[in-house]
């Protein structure tokens, strides 16, 4: 259990917000206001918490939007809190420059969430990885076979609670 | 009885070639790895006694003794025979090429002709060698071979049909003795050029090296092949090299003949000229893989048949002219030249829609100079 | 040390002294020996072209025919019609048996189902008996002189094809490059494609 | 019957080629299966993961000092650039002050790194286009810098000399020495190269127009580094989100026009140019002081979570780390820049050649280290 507090009060916000981020604050409620979103800071960087149904659509939203035009995905990856598994989606606009951090929370039992390649085309290897390592399935995906594992592994390497096999030195 | 010995005698003669050939063979892979070496600034061997010297000798002890690798996939009796029909044939041309005046196997009045029928042959060892390899790179490697040495079998014959015309015969005795005034390379430099690209084209050697490419198909028709099985292709190959030069030395260069020749000395001065000749000649196709790249299979295919083959009628047009209205030899070579230097001009320009100008800039943001002009 | 390569080796030495002897010998040879060596091509030749309808390997075959071939290439070497044997060895020793073999590597030959058996098999039996007693037929009642081996100067026959054979030579040609007009044609892609 | 079924097989056959993992031109364990038509390639399925070790799994078990050393490993061409953006990852949760001259000592051998890890490509490309000499005269060059780092850090490669807080030591007393005749050295080495590759004419007829990726896709794709500037999009880290103390110096992004194969060889060609102006402003500026601020052993950083971003010799290389205050991070991420390029490669192959594929996949410049992690 100690371990687990410690996860979430790590999300604690420490504000270190540059100019652009501020700006990038002030402008995100009006543009995501038809979905349920908080908006936090993360150090130097928003951080949009959204609903994992909601994923795609706010995606293709901040990628349309003139103001935000975030056409960059930087970084798709996982964070395994046991209670909850979380999808972080750094994206970056390469004409207006910033930077902002999407998550969204899903259930480890059965994690599946809505792809986001029809977005970001790079997204395609950040979710096979996932699915391998953390067992989310991405719906709509092209093809969501092992990526780095091999076929046919067993269990989610990538979370806490995996058991690592014990191996004999040879 | 005379019968027994008479055969004897010829195949002693065969064995001795081919001892000399293997001999050729072994000091032009000295050559061309310390050639290459000096290109590369490096010394290339140096081990394996004096200035590594040894080092094929060694190199071809290891490789007979090396255990043969069969994959349990091949067919095995064409992967047996492959290797034997790619260097049959270009050994054999060795029997009517000579060395000298009269020293030669034997002396054959048709012997270009020879020489181009028996060279064909060998892409039937390439191919397969490939197919029989069981090994998909290998099959595209045979199929790289076939393509391209019969493309390039074309204009290498209309080049040699040109000095054939100008010799008045296919004897290669006789078309050296003819360039006793001035040599072939004078009257047609475009016949020289042609049957050059084409001649390294056939032995597939950079910039043509496309059938055993190592970082495409990782050796083609050879990647299943070990020990003594690849070592006669390697013997091949090199030995085809050395043919293609010595034919060019032979026809274009005025083979042993050098001025201020002449008599008896001939026969066996003759010998070292041509061979200093020929090591030239090969030295230059080492300085060729030391610094091209490699050709793609469609832009090889599309130079000999678009380039190559329009050429090499143009030169035997030229040539019949020539001899027909007896033009005087200087102005065929002029003629020659221009057609050339106008040919260049042409590819450059035509492979100039890959432009030769910078597509890469130096971006600099504004905001940049301003910092540094505060 | 490696057996199968030093055997190899001796091999490949052994398999060049004969292609070498059989070249160097056809000069200035009484017919004795031609006639022995004849007799060996002819049996290669024979053996090569029987197998080419007996093997199923379509690879197999073709390595046949080219084995066949290159045995009647040497026939003609034995009889001094060197040129001959070189057009022989430079057409079908390169050419076409590249052909076959490009065509049969690159199209899905030997997965089809090779027909062994069909209605026209009566007529082709027959049609093929007739062909064999018509050549046996013409072989037995010719009258074959055998006279001394002569080789034309190659020259003479230069000449002979451009003066005396001009017009079937150009009609040859003709024939051939409508042939490759036609195979262009084929290949090119349509239009509409 | 007979006849449909003879029309129907009689098709020249698609034949399925598995390139690698062993295969000399796919710069590691990297295997694509490529089907192919004749010459023509008709589909690709890019497999990666024979390098997978778990990298980021492992930081979650390891103290952050020993972390830098596993990043030394993710590209074993960029080791120090790796090692800088986890430093500056947990400097910047620390808000840790770095002393000057270690700032500036990082950045000129980070640009060493850069310039090591270009001649490589150039020497690798070179190879891959057919032509053997220019790797021969780049590993000459880079054979010079390898031996630089090791006059510096003690190690030719995994060096481990950039540390949370500064670097290991100071550079030896004769560094500003011999980095200006090495700089010497590598302009004439790299003028080599350009005479002898850039504007061959076979070796532009294999890579002028070829591979041609559009900026749009290579945005699409989260292409960077090299790869994407190509493209003519002129984004580079260090100057849009100057770190360390990049802002300092006065070089410029070399951006191409097309996006194919050519405009990638010479974007990092002149990178080099770009890097080696970089080091010579780093030497005249480089101040004396501490090389580095102490630090406990076991680091302790706030909790917190931060994303830093840096530009790799491959391209942006980005380092999430979350941190839970105690001495090992709750997780690490990398965001590859290898992996990202690497992506395209499916819908750059198609309808290419053979050889082309080489070229191509030569082109991006990838380490299987990095992919795989």
């Amino acid at each position: 259990m100690a371990e687990k507090d410690k996860a979430e009060e790590a999300i604690e916000p420490i504000n270190r917000l540059d100019a652009k981020s501020i700006a990038l604050q002030a402008m995100l409620p009006g543009i995501v206001s038809d979905f349920k979103v908080t908006i936090n800071t993360a150090f130097d960087l928003v951080v949009v918490a959204v609903e994992p149904e909601e994923i795609k659509q706010i995606c293709l939203l901040l990628r349309d939007n003139d103001e935000t035009a975030f056409d960059y995905l930087l970084l798709l990856c996982v964070v395994d809190y046991e209670d909850y598994l979380q999808v972080v989606y750094h994206i970056y606009s390469t004409s207006l420059k910033h930077t902002l951090v999407v998550k969204t929370n899903v259930s480890p039992e059965e994690p599946s969430l809505e792809s986001v390649t029809p977005v970001w085309k790079g997204a395609d290897w950040y979710e096979r990885e996932a699915h391998d390592l953390f067992g989310v399935s991405f719906n709509a995906h092209p093809s969501l076979s092992p990526l780095l594992l091999y076929e046919g592994f067993e269990g989610f390497p990538g979370r806490r609670n995996y058991e690592m096999p014990e191996y004999k030195e040879w | 009885m005379s019968l027994i010995i008479d055969v004897g005698m010829r195949v002693s003669l065969i064995l001795g070639l081919l001892t000399g050939l293997s001999v050729v063979v072994l000091s032009l892979v000295w050559v061309e790895r310390k050639f290459l070496g000096r290109i590369q600034m490096r010394m290339g061997p140096m081990v394996v006694g004096p200035y590594g010297l040894l080092q094929p000798v060694a190199d071809a002890i290891k490789l007979v003794a090396k255990e043969d690798l069969l994959s349990p996939w091949v067919d095995r009796i064409v992967y047996w025979i492959a290797p034997l029909a790619v260097f049959i044939p270009s050994f054999m041309i060795w029997v009517t090429i000579p060395i000298s005046r009269d020293i030669v196997i034997r002396n054959m009045d048709m012997g270009l002709f020879y020489i181009i029928a028996f060279s064909v042959l060998s892409i039937v060892g390439l191919v397969a060698a490939g197919w029989a390899s069981s090994n998909k790179y290998a099959v595209l490697g045979g199929f790289r071979a076939a393509a391209q040495l019969i493309s390039y079998e074309i204009p290498l014959i209309m080049a040699v049909l040109g000095v054939a015309m100008l010799a008045q015969s296919l004897n290669l005795q006789e078309i050296v003795n003819q360039q006793d005034t001035y040599v072939y390379a004078l009257v047609q430099p475009l016949g020289l050029l042609i049957f050059f690209i084409a001649g390294l084209a056939e032995i597939g050697r950079t910039p043509f090296d496309i059938h055993p490419a190592e970082s495409e198909v990782v050796g083609g028709p050879f990647v299943e092949y070990s020990g003594a099985h690849w070592s006669i292709f390697f013997l091949a190959e090199y030995i085809n090299t050395f043919a293609v030069a010595a034919l060019t030395v032979l026809m274009f260069l005025g083979g042993w003949l050098l001025p201020g020749l002449s008599g008896g000395a001939i026969t066996t001065v003759g010998v070292l000229v041509f061979f200093a000749k020929t090591y030239l000649v090969i030295l230059i196709i080492f300085w060729f893989r030391g610094t091209f790249p490699r050709l793609r299979i469609d832009q090889l295919m599309s130079f000999g048949w678009k380039m190559l083959v329009p050429l090499s009628f143009l030169n035997i047009i030229l040539t019949g002219c020539y001899m027909f209205y007896g033009w005087p030899a200087w102005l065929m070579s002029i003629i020659s030249v221009t057609i050339l230097a106008s040919v260049f001009w042409l590819v450059s320009k035509r492979m100039n829609n890959t432009k030769k100008e910078y597509t890469v800039h130096i971006y600099k943001p504004e905001s940049l100079e301003v910092k540094n002009a505060g | 040390m490696s057996l199968a390569g030093i055997v190899f080796y001796i091999l490949a030495v052994i398999s060049i002294s004969m292609v070498g002897v059989l070249v160097l010998i056809t000069t200035n040879y009484d017919l004795s020996l031609a006639e022995t060596v004849f007799y060996i091509l002819a049996a290669i030749s024979l053996v090569g072209a029987l197998g080419v309808v007996a093997t199923r390997n379509v690879i197999y075959a073709s390595f046949l025919l080219l084995t066949s071939l290159m045995g009647v290439a040497s026939i003609y070497l034995l009889l001094l019609a060197e040129f001959l044997a070189l057009v022989q060895i430079l057409i079908y020793g390169g050419a076409v048996i590249i052909v076959i073999l490009f065509f049969i590597m690159l199209t899905r030959v030997h997965e089809v189902k090779s027909i062994t058996d069909n209605s026209q098999k009566p007529f082709a039996f027959i049609t093929s008996l007739l062909v064999f007693g018509l050549l046996l037929a013409g072989i037995l009642n010719s009258n074959i002189e055998v006279g001394e081996r002569s080789s034309v100067p190659f020259t003479e026959l230069g000449t002979s094809l451009f003066t005396q054979w001009a017009v079937p030579f150009e009609v040859a040609s003709l024939v051939l490059l409508i042939a490759l007009i036609g195979a262009i044609v084929i290949a090119r892609p349509k239009e509409d494609e | 019957m007979v006849d449909q079924d003879i029309n129907k097989k009689l098709d020249t056959v698609q034949m399925m080629v598995n390139m690698g993992p062993q295969h000399p031109s796919t710069h590691g364990v990297f295997r694509m299966v490529l089907a192919v038509d004749g010459e023509r390639i008709v589909d690709v399925e890019p497999h990666i993961g024979y390098l997978h070790r778990g990298s980021e799994k492992l930081c979650e078990g390891e103290i952050y000092v020993q972390i830098v050393t596993l990043f030394d490993r993710l590209d074993y061409l960029s080791n120090l650039n790796n090692e800088m953006v986890f430093c500056r990852a947990v400097e910047k949760l620390m808000e840790l002050e770095i002393p000057e001259r270690a700032e500036y000592i990082r950045v000129i051998l980070c640009e060493l790194n850069r310039v090591a890890s270009h001649l490589l490509f150039i020497g690798t490309f070179g190879l891959d286009v057919g032509a053997m000499t220019p790797s021969m005269y780049m590993f000459r060059d880079r054979e010079k810098i390898q031996s630089m780092f090791e006059a510096v850090t003690g190690a030719r490669m995994m060096h481990n000399y950039i540390r949370i807080g500064g670097i290991k030591n100071d550079v030896p007393d004769d560094f500003i020495h011999r980095m200006k005749s090495l700089i010497v050295e590598l302009k004439k080495g790299l003028e080599e190269a350009d005479k002898l590759l850039s504007f061959n004419e076979i070796f532009l007829a294999r890579t002028k127009n070829i591979g041609t990726m559009s900026a749009k896709m290579a945005i699409e794709y989260g292409v960077s580094g090299p790869s994407l500037r190509a493209s003519g999009v002129p984004i580079d880290i260090r100057k849009d989100h100057p770190y360390s103390i990049y802002d300092r110096f006065d070089f410029g992004i070399p951006i191409g026009e097309i996006g194919d194969c050519w405009d990638r060889y010479y974007v990092r060609l002149e990178e080099v140019r770009q890097s080696i102006s970089i080091m010579e402003q780093a030497l005249y500026q480089l101040p004396d002081g501490d090389t580095i601020t102490p630090t406990r052993f076991l680091l302790r950083p706030p909790k917190g979570e931060v994303y830093v971003r840096g530009e790799n010799p491959r391209g942006e290389i980005g380092v999430y780390m979350i941190s839970d205050g105690t001495d090992k991070p709750y997780r690490v991420k990398v965001r590859p820049p290898s992996f990202c390029n690497l992506m395209t490669i499916k819908d750059l192959l198609i309808d290419t050649y053979v050889a082309d594929a080489v070229v191509i996949l030569g082109s991006l410049d990838i380490v299987l280290g990095e992919v795989d992690r």
